[in-house]
C-alpha cells in the first residue's frame, strides 16, 4: 500500500515536471526568439519526461478496475499525441522550417476550425461516398471469393494465383482507368477501393478458412454436417481472428484508396482534391488539416473494427488476454 | 564548376527544350556549370522543392509564383524565356458551345495544383460562377490527359497549345471538330514558365553570378532550340528516361513551343508582368493573389547576362 | 429379457440382424518423414448390432485409429470394412455415428450449452427438441447450470463430460467412446458406467469404447477387444459370459476376475517390456 | 508431369475465361469511339467491321489482350535489358526499391509488434499512431518525404523504399501483433512454470506461433511495398522505373502501354507473394504442418 | 532407509526441513460473465519436504486450480500460501517446479524429441546434456524411437507420456502432475507408477499429484488430499501409514484396501448425488 502510494507521488512529479518542461520551452521559441542549446534542451526533456509519464501510468494495476482501464486505454494514446504535437510544433518553430514545407500543428489547428465546412463536405464526398461504399463492396467480393476458391479445388489452384496478380495492380495504374471506366465522381473511387482491399482481405480470408483445428473438423465430419453447416459452424468462426486482420487492414487501405485515386481526375470537391490540389497552392495547412481528418476518420474507423472484433473473437487468446 | 539544381514544372519534354540543349550542347559547361536537371511531374510543387533546398532555380508559371508569394515564401522572378501564354480552353464542336456565353452549364475539364488560377481568373472575369453555384460552370480536376474530352465527360478541356492539343488531333478528332479558345485571346494571358528563386539566396553575390550564367546559357539554349527545332527535340527525347515520348509529338511540341519563346530575349517585360498581376487581382470575391505583389521580379540578372 | 438367460438373448440379436462393423484383413499405415508408421495391420473383427465392444491395449497400439476408420476419418491402407453392411462413408452420410474423442475439442466460441446444441442444430432438430435434449444431456453429465460457461472455464474433466454429452444428445445408431472417462474421478466414473449401460439397454445401440480400465472393460461390454501395438493389431477378442443386467457388486464375482484376469494377460503380452 | 498439369490447368482455365471476358469489354468499351469516328466520317459500320476496329486501335478505353501481349514482348524480348524502353529495365528499377522497401518494412512491422507485445507503454501509445499513420495518404506526403530525403542528401533507391517501408510495415504490425498473441494459456503456462525468460518466450513460443500470421501479413506487405515503390516514383520526377511507365503512359492517353506496366508490376508482385507463399511452404513442413 | 521403519524416516524428514508448501485460508474466487465461481474456499494445508502428496476429488472440486496456484500460475484471492518459505513466484522464478499439466500442451511445430528438450534449451543446459537426458526420459516413458516425430503423429497416451518425459528432463525440487497417467493403459501405469516411486526416492523431490485413481493415489502417496466441490475445500487429509518402500503387491494389503476405503468415502461424500 504504501510503495503504491508513493509510486503514485513519483508519477505526479513525473507529470508537473512533464509539463512545467514543455509550457517553458514553448514560452522559449515564440516566433522571435532565436533557438538556442536550452530549447533543444527543453524539447528533449520533455520528451523524455513525457515519456516517463506514460510508461508509469501503463504500468499501474487496472486489474480490479475495467473503467480505470478504458480511461487509460483512451488516455495514453492522448498523452502520446500530444507529445509527439508538442515536439514537432517545438522542432518546427526551432529549426524555423519554412512553412510550406510543414507547417506547425498550431497552424494546422487554426486551418481545422477555420474550414470546417469545406473539410466536412470533402469528407462526405471521399469517405462516406467512396471509402465506405468501396470498402464494403470489396471486402464482400473478397470474402465471397474466398469462398468460392474454397468450394472449388479447381479455383482455389486458377482463381488464386490469377487473384493475386489482379489485387497486386497498383492504385496508380488502376485509378486513371477506374475514372475512365466510371467517371469522375466518387464510384470510381469506390471502384478504386474495391481493387485495394480485395487482395488482403481474400489473402486472410483463405488462409483463416483453413485454420480449423482437425479435430473439431472431425467432429463436423462424423455428424454428416453439410459444406455450409460446417463452414457456418466452424469454418467461419475460427477464421474470424483472420478475416478481422484482414478488415482491419483495409480499414485504413479503403480512406488510402478513395484519397489517392481522387489525384487522377475528381470533381472539386473531396478530401484527396484538397490535399492535390493545396499542396499546388502552397497552402500546407489545408493539406495536413485535411490528413487530420483523415487520420481521425480511419482511426475511427479501425476502432470500429477492433470493437466489432473483440465483440465476435473474444474466445481468441489475444483477446482473452492471456496471450499479454 | 558551380553546381545548379533546376527543378521543371513537368516530366521531361519539349517545352523544357532549351534547358536540355544547354547541357547537351556544352552552354553550361562553356559558363563554368554544372546543371542538373530535375523533371517534374503531377505532385510536384517546384516551389516545395525550393523551399526544401532540393533545388536552386525553378520553372513556375507567374500566378502560381505570384500566389506562392503570398503565402511567405518569396519568389523572384529571375528570367521570362517565354513570352506568349500557351494555354487555351478546347471543346467539342458537337457539345454547341461557340463562345464563352455557352459556358454556363457546361462541364469544364481544369489542371488544379496552382495552374488553376489563369481559368479562375477568366471566369470570374466573365462573371460565371465555378463553385457549383446556379448559372455557373460544373468544373472537374483534369487528370493527366486529355481522355475526359475524348470519351465526353466534359464538354471543354484544358489544353496547352504545344502539348494537349495535339494529343487530341492524334485521337482523330479533326481541327475543324474543335473549337479553341486561348487565353491570349480572350485577353487573359498570363506569363507562364519563368524562371524563379528565393528572394534570399540573391542576396549572396557568388549565386546571383551563377544565375546570371545560368540564365544565359539557358538562353542561348532556347534560341538554338528554336532555330534546329527537330534536333532540340532529339536531345530532350534522348534525355527522356522513361522511354515514353515519341519524335513524332516532341518535334510537333518543339515546333509550337518556339512560337511562344520566340518573342522573349529572356528579360521579363514589365508590361506583361502588370497585365498578369491585373489579371489575377481581377478575379471579383476571390482574387488569387489579394494585391500588388512588391519585388517579385528583377531585371539584375537579365540585365547582366544579356549585355 | 432377465438377467437368467442373457447369452442366447443377445446371440439371438447378434444372428437376426447380422454383423454391423465388419472388417476383414483391415491395415493402416501412416507415411511420415521418417518411414511408414504400420498403424494397423491385419484386424478381422465383426460387431453384431447391439453389442458393447471394449478395446483395450498400450497406448499407441492403433485403437483410436480404427474408431477414426469406422467413422470415416482415416482411409484403411488395406483390407475392407463395411458399416451397416455399407461402407463407412455411406454410414457417416446417414449420420450413423455418435463421436466422443480423446481430447474434448470443444469450440472454445461456444458456450458448453452451444456446444452440445451444435450436433442438434446441423441435424435439424426443432428448437424445443434441442432446449430439452441439452438439458437432459447436461444433467446426465452432472453439468447443469454450466450451460452459459465457455470451454475454457471449465476443469478438465468438466470439459470432457461436456463432449461425452455432446456424443449422447443426438440418436445415433453407433456410438464410438475414445477413453470418455479418462479424465473422470471413480465415483463419476460408476455413475457413468451406469448410465451408459441403461442407454444402451434402452436403445440397442452398438457401442465401440476405448478404455484403459480393465474392471471398466469387462464391467461394460458383451465384447471385449485386446490389442497390441507395432504394428497394431487384435491379439484376442472376448466375448463376456456376464449377464445383460449387471449391478455394480458384479464386479467383485468370480467370472468377472476371471475375465479381468484374462484381459490383464493379453495386455501384459502385448507391452514389450516385462513387468 | 501431372503434377505440374494439376497445377496449371486450373490457372489456364481461369486465364482463357478472363481472357474470353476481356475480349468481350474491349469490344462494348471501345465500340463508342469506331461509331463517333464512323458517324464523323459520314459512314455507318457493321459489326463486322466494328470489331476488328474495336481491336486495332492506338488509343483504346480498354486494350484487347493481344495488343498489351505484343506491346509487352515488345518492350521486354525486343528491346535491350538496358534499353530505357524495355520493360525489364524499369521492372528492375522497381523491383530493387520493392524489395530494399519490403525489407526495411517487414523488420520495422516485427520490431513494433514485438515492441507492442512486451511493453504496455508501447502497446497502448504506439498502436493507434501506428493506425493513425497509415490513414495519411501516401501520394500527399510521398512528394514532402521525397523533398525532405533529398535535402539531407538522400536520393535515388532510399526515397522510394523509404515510401515502400511505410506502406509495407503496417499489415506486419498487425499480423504480428496478432500472432505473437495467439499462443494459447495452456503453451503460455508452461514457459511459466520454467519462469523463462521473455527472449526466450518469444524465440521459443510466441514467434513460432506467430509464423503463419507473419506470412500472410508478408504477402500482404509485399503488395503495398510494390504500390510503395511505384508511388514514390511518381514525385522523384517520374524517371524510370514502373511507375514512371505508368505516369507516362497516363499523361499521353497511352493506354496500352499502362496496361503494359501495369501487367508487369502485376506479374512482379504476383511472383513476390508467390516467393513469399513457398517460404512460407517450406518453414511450415519444417514446422510439422501436415501435408 | 528400509521398509522396517519408513514412519520415522518420513516423520523426520518433515521435522527437520519444515513445511515446503504451507496454505492457509486459501481461497479463489474466478469472475465470470454470470458471477463469481469460488474455486477454492478456506484451504489449510502444509506439505512437507519430501512428501509425496495425492490431490483426489470429483471433476471440478479445484485440484488444478491449486496446483496452479502453488506454480504462482493462478493468484489467489484470499489467504496466504508459501513455497519453500517464499511466494510460489520467487519460488517459480528460482525454477523450482516442473509441471505436467492435464492436456499435453506439446507445441504442435516441435518434434517429441525437440519438446522435451525444451525446458532444457530454457535452462541453459549443454547440448550434450540435453541429449543425454532426452534420451533418458524419453526411454523412461517408452517413447524411444518417437524423437523425431511431430505431436499429431502420436497417439494420445503416447502425447502425454511425452509431456511426463518433459517434465522428468530437468531437476526441479517440486513436482506438479495433474493426472498424469489419466490416458495410459493399466500396465504402462504400473510401470510408470513404479519409476515415478524410483525417482523420488532418489531424488526426495517433493511431488504433488492430482490422480482420480483411488488405488494409484494410495499407493503412491505419504499424504492423500481429498476435496469436495462447489466451493472446493479440502474435506480430509489423509496420513499413509504404508512403507516407502512399496512392492505392487502392497495393494492387496488391509492396510491398503483399508485407506482406499477411506478414499472412498470421502470422495462419495463431496458427491452431491448418491450412488
Ligand atoms: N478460468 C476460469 N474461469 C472461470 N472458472 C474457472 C476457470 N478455471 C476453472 N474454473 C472453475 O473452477 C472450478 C475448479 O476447476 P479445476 O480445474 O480446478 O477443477 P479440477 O479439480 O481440476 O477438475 P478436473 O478433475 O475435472 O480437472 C470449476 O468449477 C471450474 O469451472
Ligand atoms: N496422423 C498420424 N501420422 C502418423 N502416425 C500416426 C498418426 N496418427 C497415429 N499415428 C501412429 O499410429 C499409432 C497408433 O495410434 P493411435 O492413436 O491409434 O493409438 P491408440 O491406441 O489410440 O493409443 P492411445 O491409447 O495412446 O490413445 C501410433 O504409433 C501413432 O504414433
Ligand atoms: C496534375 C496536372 N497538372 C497540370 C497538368 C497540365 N500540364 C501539362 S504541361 C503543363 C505546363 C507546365 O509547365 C501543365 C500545366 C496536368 N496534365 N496535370
Ligand atoms: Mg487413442
Ligand atoms: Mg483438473
Amino acid at each position: 500500500m504504501k510503495a503504491r502510494r508513493s509510486s503514485t507521488e513519483v508519477g505526479w512529479l513525473i507529470g508537473v515536471a512533464a509539463a512545467v518542461a514543455a509550457g517553458t520551452t514553448l514560452v522559449r521559441i515564440e516566433p522571435d526568439n532565436p533557438a538556442g542549446a536550452t530549447v533543444w534542451v527543453g524539447i528533449v526533456a520533455t520528451w523524455a519526461a513525457c515519456w516517463a509519464l506514460v510508461e508509469w501510468i501503463s504500468r499501474l494495476d487496472t486489474s480490479t478496475s475495467p473503467r480505470l482501464r478504458s480511461a487509460l486505454g483512451i488516455l495514453v494514446p492522448v498523452l502520446f499525441g500530444a507529445t509527439v504535437l508538442f515536439l514537432w510544433e517545438g522542432v518546427v518553430r526551432a529549426a524555423k522550417i519554412s512553412p510550406v514545407l510543414l507547417p506547425p500543428p498550431s497552424m494546422i489547428w487554426d486551418r481545422l476550425i477555420t474550414s470546417t465546412g469545406i473539410l466536412w463536405a470533402d469528407f462526405v464526398q471521399t469517405y462516406l461516398k467512396g471509402a465506405v461504399v468501396g470498402y464494403v463492396l470489396g471486402c464482400g467480393a473478397a470474402f465471397l471469393t474466398a469462398i468460392a476458391i474454397d468450394r472449388s479445388p479447381f479455383l482455389q489452384r486458377g482463381l488464386l494465383p490469377v487473384g493475386n496478380l489482379v489485387a497486386a495492380l497498383p492504385i496508380i495504374g488502376i485509378a486513371p482507368i477506374m475514372v475512365m471506366w466510371f467517371g469522375f465522381d466518387w464510384p470510381s473511387k469506390a471502384a478504386v477501393v474495391v481493387v485495394m482491399c480485395f487482395f488482403p482481405m481474400l489473402v486472410n480470408t483463405v488462409e483463416g478458412l483453413k485454420s480449423a483445428d482437425r479435430m473439431q473438423a472431425d467432429l463436423m465430419r462424423t455428424w454428416a454436417a453439410s459444406y455450409w453447416q460446417t463452414m457456418f459452424k466452424l469454418r467461419l468462426p475460427a477464421a474470424a481472428p483472420f478475416i478481422f486482420n484482414g478488415l482491419k487492414i483495409c480499414s485504413t487501405l479503403a480512406l488510402i484508396g478513395a484519397i489517392v485515386a481522387e489525384f487522377f481526375g475528381t470533381p472539386i470537391v473531396g478530401m484527396g482534391f484538397r490535399i492535390s490540389t493545396e499542396v499546388g497552392r502552397m497552402n500546407i495547412d489545408m493539406v495536413w488539416a485535411t490528413i487530420t481528418v483523415a487520420a481521425l476518420a480511419g482511426s475511427a474507423s479501425y476502432g470500429a473494427v477492433v470493437l466489432i472484433e473483440r465483440a465476435v473473437t473474444f474466445w481468441h487468446p489475444s483477446v482473452r488476454g492471456s496471450g499479454r | 564548376a558551380d553546381k545548379v539544381t533546376l527543378q521543371l514544372k513537368w516530366v521531361t519534354q519539349a517545352q523544357f527544350a532549351g534547358y536540355y540543349v544547354a547541357k547537351d550542347k556544352g552552354f553550361y559547361e562553356e559558363e563554368g556549370l554544372d546543371v542538373e536537371i530535375k523533371p517534374g511531374g503531377p505532385d510536384i510543387a517546384p516551389a516545395q522543392v525550393l523551399a526544401g533546398g532540393g533545388a536552386d532555380v525553378i520553372l513556375d508559371w507567374m500566378p502560381s509564383a505570384l500566389a506562392t508569394r503570398e503565402k511567405g515564401l518569396p519568389l523572384v522572378n529571375i528570367a521570362q524565356p517565354f513570352k506568349s501564354s500557351g494555354m487555351m480552353l478546347t471543346c467539342l464542336k458537337e457539345s454547341g458551345v461557340t463562345g464563352p456565353e455557352d459556358f454556363p452549364g457546361r462541364t469544364l475539364g481544369v489542371w488544379f495544383f496552382g495552374n488553376e488560377y489563369p481559368f479562375l481568373s477568366w471566369m470570374s472575369k466573365l462573371g460565371i460562377p465555378t463553385d457549383g453555384s446556379a448559372g455557373g460552370v460544373t468544373v472537374l480536376k483534369q487528370g493527366f490527359n486529355v481522355d475526359p474530352l475524348l470519351q465526353k465527360q466534359a464538354d471543354c478541356i484544358s489544353t496547352m497549345t504545344y502539348n494537349e492539343y495535339w494529343q487530341v488531333i492524334d485521337a482523330g478528332i479533326t481541327p475543324e471538330e474543335l473549337v479553341t479558345f486561348k487565353y491570349e485571346d480572350q485577353g487573359v494571358a498570363t506569363l507562364e514558365d519563368g524562371i524563379y528563386v528565393l528572394e534570399d539566396a540573391l542576396k549572396d553575390e557568388a549565386f546571383k553570378d551563377k544565375m546570371i550564367r545560368f540564365v544565359r546559357a539557358s538562353m542561348k539554349g532556347w534560341k538554338w532550340a528554336e532555330e534546329n527545332p527537330d534536333d532540340a527535340a532529339e536531345i530532350v527525347l534522348e534525355n527522356d528516361a522513361t522511354g515514353a515520348q515519341t519524335e513524332k509529338h516532341q518535334k510537333r511540341m518543339m515546333g509550337e513551343v518556339a512560337k511562344l519563346t520566340a518573342g522573349s530575349d529572356g528579360s521579363l517585360d514589365p508590361a506583361d508582368y502588370e497585365r498578369t498581376v491585373a489579371t489575377l487581382l481581377g478575379g471579383g470575391s476571390d482574387p488569387v493573389i489579394t494585391k500588388a505583389p512588391e519585388g517579385a521580379w528583377t531585371h539584375e540578372i537579365t540585365d547582366a547576362a544579356l549585355k | 429379457m432377465t438377467a437368467a438367460a442373457p447369452k442366447t438373448d443377445r446371440d439371438d440379436l447378434a444372428r437376426t440382424s447380422g454383423p454391423v462393423i465388419e472388417a476383414q484383413g483391415l491395415g493402416l499405415t501412416f507415411q511420415t518423414a521418417d518411414g511408414p508408421v504400420h498403424a494397423l495391420t491385419g484386424v478381422d473383427l465383426s460387431i453384431g448390432k447391439g453389442d458393447f465392444v471394449s478395446f483395450i491395449g498400450p497406448s499407441g497400439c492403433g485403437k483410436t485409429t480404427f474408431l477414426r476408420v469406422i467413422a470415416d476419418l482415416e482411409q484403411p491402407t488395406e483390407g475392407t470394412i463395411t458399416v451397416n453392411g455399407v461402407s463407412p462413408r455411406e454410414a457417416r452420410l446417414a449420420r450413423a455415428y455418435g463421436y466422443v474423442f480423446q481430447a474434448a475439442g470443444l469450440y472454445p466460441w461456444r458456450t458448453i450449452g452451444a456446444n452440445v446444441r451444435l450436433p442438434l442444430e446441423i441435424m435439424g432438430y426443432s428448437k424445443a427438441e434441442q432446449a430439452e435434449r441439452v438439458a437432459r444431456v447436461l444433467g446426465l453429465v452432472e453439468l447443469a447450470g454450466f450451460e452459459k460457461k465457455f470451454p475454457w472455464q471449465l476443469s478438465g474433466g468438466m470439459q470432457q463430460r461436456a463432449s461425452i454429452a455432446r456424443a449422447l444428445a443426438f440418436d445415433a445408431d453407433i456410438l464410438l467412446m475414445d477413453e470418455p472417462f479418462g479424465a473422470l474421478d471413480e465415483i463419476v466414473r460408476d455413475h457413468l458406467n451406469e448410465e451408459v449401460l441403461r442407454l444402451w439397454a434402452k436403445t440397442r445401440k452398438t457401442i465401440c469404447f476405448v478404455t484403459h480400465s480393465i474392471p471398466e472393460a469387462v464391467y461394460l461390454s458383451t465384447k471385449i477387444v485386446v490389442m497390441s501395438p507395432r504394428p497394431g493389431r487384435v491379439t484376442d477378442v472376448i466375448e463376456s459370459p456376464l449377464p445383460r443386467e449387471r449391478p455394480l457388486e458384479i464386479r467383485e464375482t468370480p467370472e468377472f476376475l476371471e475375465i479381468a484376469h484374462r484381459v490383464r494377460e493379453g495386455l501384459r503380452a502385448g507391452h514389450s517390456y516385462d513387468v | 508431369m501431372t503434377r505440374i498439369l494439376h497445377h496449371i490447368a486450373p490457372v489456364l482455365a481461369v486465364v482463357a475465361a478472363i481472357v474470353v471476358l476481356w475480349y468481350f469489354a474491349a469490344v462494348i468499351l471501345n465500340a463508342p469511339w469506331v461509331y463517333d469516328q464512323a458517324a464523323r466520317a459520314g459512314e455507318t459500320v457493321g459489326l463486322a467491321e466494328l470489331i476488328p476496329a474495336t481491336m486495332a486501335q492506338e488509343r483504346p478505353v480498354l486494350p484487347a489482350p493481344h495488343q498489351v501481349a505484343a506491346e509487352l514482348w515488345d518492350t521486354t524480348v525486343e528491346k535491350k535489358i538496358t534499353s530505357k524502353r524495355s520493360l525489364i529495365y524499369h521492372g528492375w528499377i522497381t523491383l530493387s526499391a520493392t524489395l530494399l522497401g519490403f525489407v526495411m518494412g517487414t523488420v520495422l512491422g516485427m520490431l513494433l509488434a514485438i515492441g507492442i507485445v512486451h511493453n504496455r507503454a508501447m502497446d497502448m501509445s504506439v498502436m493507434p499512431w501506428v493506425i493513425a499513420s497509415q490513414t495519411i495518404p501516401i501520394l500527399a506526403i510521398a512528394p514532402m518525404i521525397i523533398v525532405v530525403l533529398n535535402s539531407v542528401g538522400l536520393s535515388g533507391l532510399i526515397p522510394k523504399a523509404t515510401i515502400s517501408t511505410y506502406l509495407s510495415f503496417f499489415p506486419v504490425v498487425v499480423g504480428m501483433t496478432k500472432g505473437l498473441r495467439s499462443p494459447d494459456a495452456l503453451q503460455l503456462d508452461l514457459m511459466t512454470t520454467y519462469s523463462a525468460s521473455r527472449a526466450q518466450i518469444f524465440w521459443k513460443l510466441r514467434f513460432p506461433s506467430a509464423m503463419p500470421y507473419l506470412f500472410t501479413s508478408m504477402k500482404v506487405a509485399v503488395a503495398a511495398s510494390l504500390v510503395g515503390a511505384i508511388v514514390g516514383e511518381l514525385p522523384t520526377g517520374a524517371v524510370a522505373g514502373l511507375g514512371a511507365r505508368l505516369l507516362a503512359g497516363s499523361y499521353y492517353g497511352q493506354t496500352i502501354q499502362i496496361w503494359s506496366a501495369l501487367f508487369a508490376a502485376a506479374f512482379l508482385a504476383a511472383g513476390l507473394v508467390a516467393l513469399i507463399g513457398l517460404a512460407s511452404r517450406m518453414v511450415n513442413a519444417r514446422m510439422g504442418a501436415r501435408a
